[in-house]
């Protein structure tokens, strides 16, 4: 009896205990970091490989499909992919299929070319939001500025020099999209399927995990999954940033959710004996 | 104060009001929630309408003369009608359009991409041209997806033959599933970390910046 | 008229952008792109539309003083100071972009950062290898949560000289099982996509159209 | 149609794509057609549908009411409307055995419905002096608040079976650990991939994906369900055969992927 009352106190847990647990073990690493080694993965070295082999003055098109929601995830990469890009001499057209992510575009966009000292209509442009992402989607594999008549600030694309001489993926080396949905599987379905668009994916974990398929027939040229995905990209282009500095948080808490599974099914193995015991001997 | 200073204590505020839920449901959590229903919505609309009536409409259709724009606002208008009960059939034509459209091209290119290149990935390779690791490999995924789709199989009760591919079918979902419970949880933290982020490393910087 | 007039307008619209996928006529792709254009006109009226709706539904919760009206008080003032802040003072400076960063972002953000200890606590009081099944899950889950971070990475056992850690067998999770159950999924769930929207197409499936159409 | 004159009409890329579209719209439409005309079209029982039956059972030993969910999204999904049928089973069975169902919503036009089908359920079982609206009512538009309701049913009236069946998103975490903890049965039903693993975890028993719209099928047989179900299966007996052909082909040598087409990148 005392057993099981011990078991199933033990499998029960108090929810206060837990939460505190979990905020303790990320807040420790942030406070006082470890600075355990990253291991960069396949899928993160291919999609660095890609933006290294577009040639310095080309554009290319980074799409932030997402919002405030999964920012602590998406804007590391972001920003990773943006600096890389400025620093290379790649150019990038910028956009975004969420209403919810203009403001957070308009920020990380702001931050990597004041960095890189690069100008506005030249070096990159901002697309804004538009309608309907399947159609705009599609609708830029026919003419960006079909697409898109003016940028977010009301400039006519067609006259911005970024733009001359590219006006669908045609003209385009390489799509990113940073996406928290399916919306790197439309960009792949859509402008991989019917543009033959070239297309790397910087995706919130949830989503990672789906899009697999897509790497191994090469229908994504790469991938980033997650802050660590974040972490990885951050390591290959020598620039730390909150990707890094989560990992050792990301580590730990990792290890604190297993030993939690642990701990719950040692619980209720030890309540499941009991009860087996208890019906044994009436 | 600057207005970014104000900004990052009114959002720490707002944080902990939303984190107070963990306690339980209460009316700080209930006021940070209907807050945000609001402000997301007026932050979306004033989007909408800047990118789909003043940007794809209003500009190219007056400013730059591309009438064949037209029947989109008309479409866009006859949407309007469904603020009136009687005005309802009158918006099913856009709506027909609407998703028609959308139905129309997903089909083909569904069919290419999700199914018949997927199917084709899914072949095995010619013998001796690949490791044996990538061989076995090929062949593990070959033998899941195949038995996923007997387990999907509703035609037919799920005996013999039949029944032990859905068995193996189940097995290969659930570590599936069990490779998204692994990234899941990835992710959750991962959001979780970025708010611990903002509540230990931003914002003491900016209450620096206020008390100076 | 008030029937067959939308299913025809859809056959013929659906037709048109199945069509165009197979061929490359200038044509047809010019009424393509009108199309496509059309559609996005659509749907920025369409979005709109939601948030009146959002705007109409709380507008009666408060006349009708309905338990918890108050909240809905909060909503309503909310998306009118937005839409205030961002018509008055346009929406690249001044309180739009300020509330965006420091209201919504912050909220938006926070709300699923929750999650991270609800799944916490479930770990330890509600996730049970409670079967074969849900055992198998487990294992896997556990596999790829300490395979995918640098903590777990270091974990392993060298061969040959070769270091095998748990990174090297969550990938071999990754790659092998979970891309057959994804792609096995998502192959189902493509022929029920293709079916509904072929049906669509076809005026066979009406719901979408709403009651009596 | 490989003829080059006709190559300003046809992209000849395309061809397996136009195969297939041809050939599944025709399979889709025999179906939908033998379907519509009442043939008898066989599906098999799904067998979540029995532990359904059981878990209502046990709440009428237990002397305790029903708890049903379904889900958050609104009427017109696929999955609201697959869990709008399975309610149909659980309320027959509940008002059989005169057990208390209780339905907190989120959605007006989904609890309107399902007040309807309760209804309707209980007068088919003769027993529509069970019936009570008030058991099936709208509690908020808020995710995480509809959360906190429904977790406050469970710890109130001590539920002894919960149903989940539906489209869930970040909430079903929350739900489905509290009726957990209360010691429930829980049958859950999803087609969200993210919230499967959780509900597989922390239930007795999970409907999957496509088990949930066929586990509504078989119990509705509304036509064009049925018919679109008979078509997807003839479809992946034929994606079957496909795989194992053409991975023959491919142990000779044979690249038979590149007779499927298709695009990406190159």
């Amino acid at each position: 009896m005392a057993r099981g009352a011990w078991s199933a106190r033990l499998a029960q847990g108090d929810r206060r205990i837990l939460f505190l647990a979990v905020a303790a073990t990320v807040a420790f690493p942030l406070l006082w970091p470890l600075n355990l080694p990253i291991r960069v993965s396949r899928e993160a070295r291919a999609f660095h490989a890609e933006i290294e082999g577009v040639e310095p003055g080309r554009v290319i098109l980074l799409s932030f499909d997402y919002e405030p929601d999964t920012m602590a995830e998406l804007d590391p990469m972001s920003l990773a992919v943006l600096r890389h890009a400025f620093r290379r001499g790649v150019r990038v057209l910028v956009m975004t299929t969420y209403a919810g992510g203009v403001g957070i575009a308009e920020r990380v966009l702001a931050q990597a070319a004041a960095e890189n000292g690069r100008t506005y209509g030249t070096d990159y442009a901002f697309l804004g939001y538009n309608p309907d992402f399947s159609a705009t989607i599609l609708r830029m594999g026919e003419s960006l500025r079909g697409a898109y008549p003016t940028d977010h600030y009301g400039h006519p694309t067609g006259e911005l020099s970024l733009l001359q001489g590219v006006d669908r993926y045609a003209d385009i080396p390489l799509v990113v999209t940073i996406s928290s949905s399916a919306l790197s599987e439309y960009w792949v379905i859509w402008a991989g399927g019917k543009y033959h668009a070239r297309i790397v994916a910087g995706n919130t974990a949830i989503q990672a995990v789906l899009i697999y398929p897509f790497l191994q027939t090469g229908q994504l040229a790469g991938m980033l999954g997650g802050l660590k995905g974040a972490a990885e990209y951050e390591r290959l282009i020598g620039r730390d940033g909150a990707g890094v500095r989560g990992m050792d948080a990301q580590s730990l808490a990792h290890f604190l959710i297993v030993l939690f599974i642990l701990l719950g099914n040692l619980g209720f193995l030890l309540q499941r004996r009991a009860a087996r015991a208890r019906e044994a001997s009436p | 104060m600057s207005a970014a200073d104000l900004g990052v204590v009114v959002a720490a505020l707002l944080t902990l009001a939303v984190f107070s839920f963990l306690y339980r449901d209460n009316p700080f959590y209930r006021f940070a929630e209907s807050l945000l229903v609001g402000v997301s919505a007026g932050y979306y609309v004033v989007h909408y309408f800047d990118a789909g009536v003043v940007r794809k409409f209003w500009v190219p259709v007056v400013q730059q003369g591309q009438l064949w724009l037209l029947p989109g606002g008309v479409l866009g208008l006859l949407m309007l009608a469904r603020l009136h009960p009687r005005g309802q059939w009158i918006s099913r034509f856009a709506i027909a359009f609407y998703v028609a459209a959308w139905s129309g091209y997903l089909i083909p290119s569904v069919l290419q991409e999700r199914i018949l290149r997927q199917v084709a990935g899914t072949f095995l390779p010619a013998a001796g041209t690949t490791s044996v690791g990538a061989l076995l490999a090929a062949v593990l995924v070959l033998l899941g997806v195949a038995a996923i789709l007997v387990y999907f199989y509703f035609s037919a009760e799920h005996r013999g033959l039949l029944g032990a591919a859905s068995r193996v079918g189940i097995l290969f979902l659930m570590v599936g599933f069990g490779a998204s419970f692994g990234y899941t949880v990835m992710g959750r933290l991962s959001l979780l970390i970025g708010r611990f982020q903002f509540l230990l490393q931003d914002l003491p910087a900016s209450l620096r910046h206020i008390s100076h | 008229m008030k029937r067959t007039g939308p299913i025809l307008l859809g056959f013929v619209v659906g037709m048109l952008m199945l069509v165009q996928f197979f061929t490359p006529n200038p044509w047809i792709a010019a009424r393509y792109n009108n199309v496509l254009d059309w559609k996005q006109v659509v749907f920025g009226v369409t979005l709109i539309l939601g948030v009146l709706s959002l705007l109409l539904h709380h507008g009666r919760r408060i006349r009708r003083r309905v338990a918890g009206w108050s909240y809905s008080g909060v909503t309503v003032a909310g998306l009118i100071v937005m839409i205030l802040a961002g018509a008055v003072f346009g929406k690249e400076r001044g309180p739009y972009p300020w509330l965006f960063a420091y209201v919504q972002s912050p909220m938006q953000s926070t709300l699923f950062a929750l999650l991270a200890f609800y799944v916490a606590s479930a770990s330890y009081r509600a996730f049970r290898a409670r079967s074969l099944h849900a055992g198998l899950l487990l294992a896997a889950g556990v596999i790829v949560m300490l395979g995918r971070v640098p903590l777990g990475e270091m974990i392993g056992f060298t061969v040959a000289g070769r270091f095998y850690s748990l990174a090297t067998l969550s990938d071999l999770v990754l790659t092998v099982p979970n891309l057959a159950a994804k792609r096995g999924i998502m192959i189902g769930v493509g022929l029920g996509m293709t079916a509904t929207a072929i049906k669509i197409i076809l005026g066979i499936e009406r719901t979408y159209l709403g009651k009596g159409a | 149609m490989s003829d080059p004159a006709a190559a300003g009409w046809f992209q000849i890329e395309r061809l397996p794509a136009a195969i297939a579209t041809l050939l599944f719209a025709a399979v889709l439409f025999f179906f939908l057609r033998q379907a519509r005309r009442g043939r008898p079209l066989f599906i098999r029982r799904i067998a979540g549908l029995e532990a359904v039956e059981e878990a209502v059972g046990r709440a009428t030993e237990m002397g305790r009411p029903i708890l049903y969910c379904a889900g958050l999204d609104p009427m017109e999904e696929v999955a609201t409307v697959a869990s709008i049928n399975i309610l149909g089973q659980v309320a027959r069975k509940a008002g059989e055995y005169g057990t208390r169902l209780i339905m907190p919503n989120r959605d007006p036009i989904v609890m309107t419905v399902a007040q309807e089908v309760v209804r309707d359920a209980y007068a088919a079982v003769g027993r529509s002096d069970h019936y009570d609206s008030n058991d099936i009512y709208y509690t908020t538009q808020s995710q995480f608040g509809y959360a906190a309701a429904v977790c406050g049913v469970m710890l109130r009236e001590r539920t002894a079976t919960h149903f989940f069946i539906g489209h869930f998103y970040a909430e079903a975490l929350v739900l489905a650990e509290t009726g957990n903890s209360t010691g429930a049965i829980q049958i859950a039903g999803t087609d969200s991939d993210s919230q499967l693993p959780f509900f597989i975890c922390a239930c007795d028993y999970t409907l999957i994906g496509e088990e949930l719209y066929a586990g509504s099928v078989y119990l509705s047989r509304e036509p064009l369900l049925l018919g679109a179900l008979k078509g997807q299966d003839a479809a992946k007996a034929v994606i079957l055969a496909i795989l194992v052909l053409g991975s023959l082909l491919g142990l000779f040598g044979v690249e038979a992927g590149r007779w499927l087409g298709g695009g990406g990148a190159p």
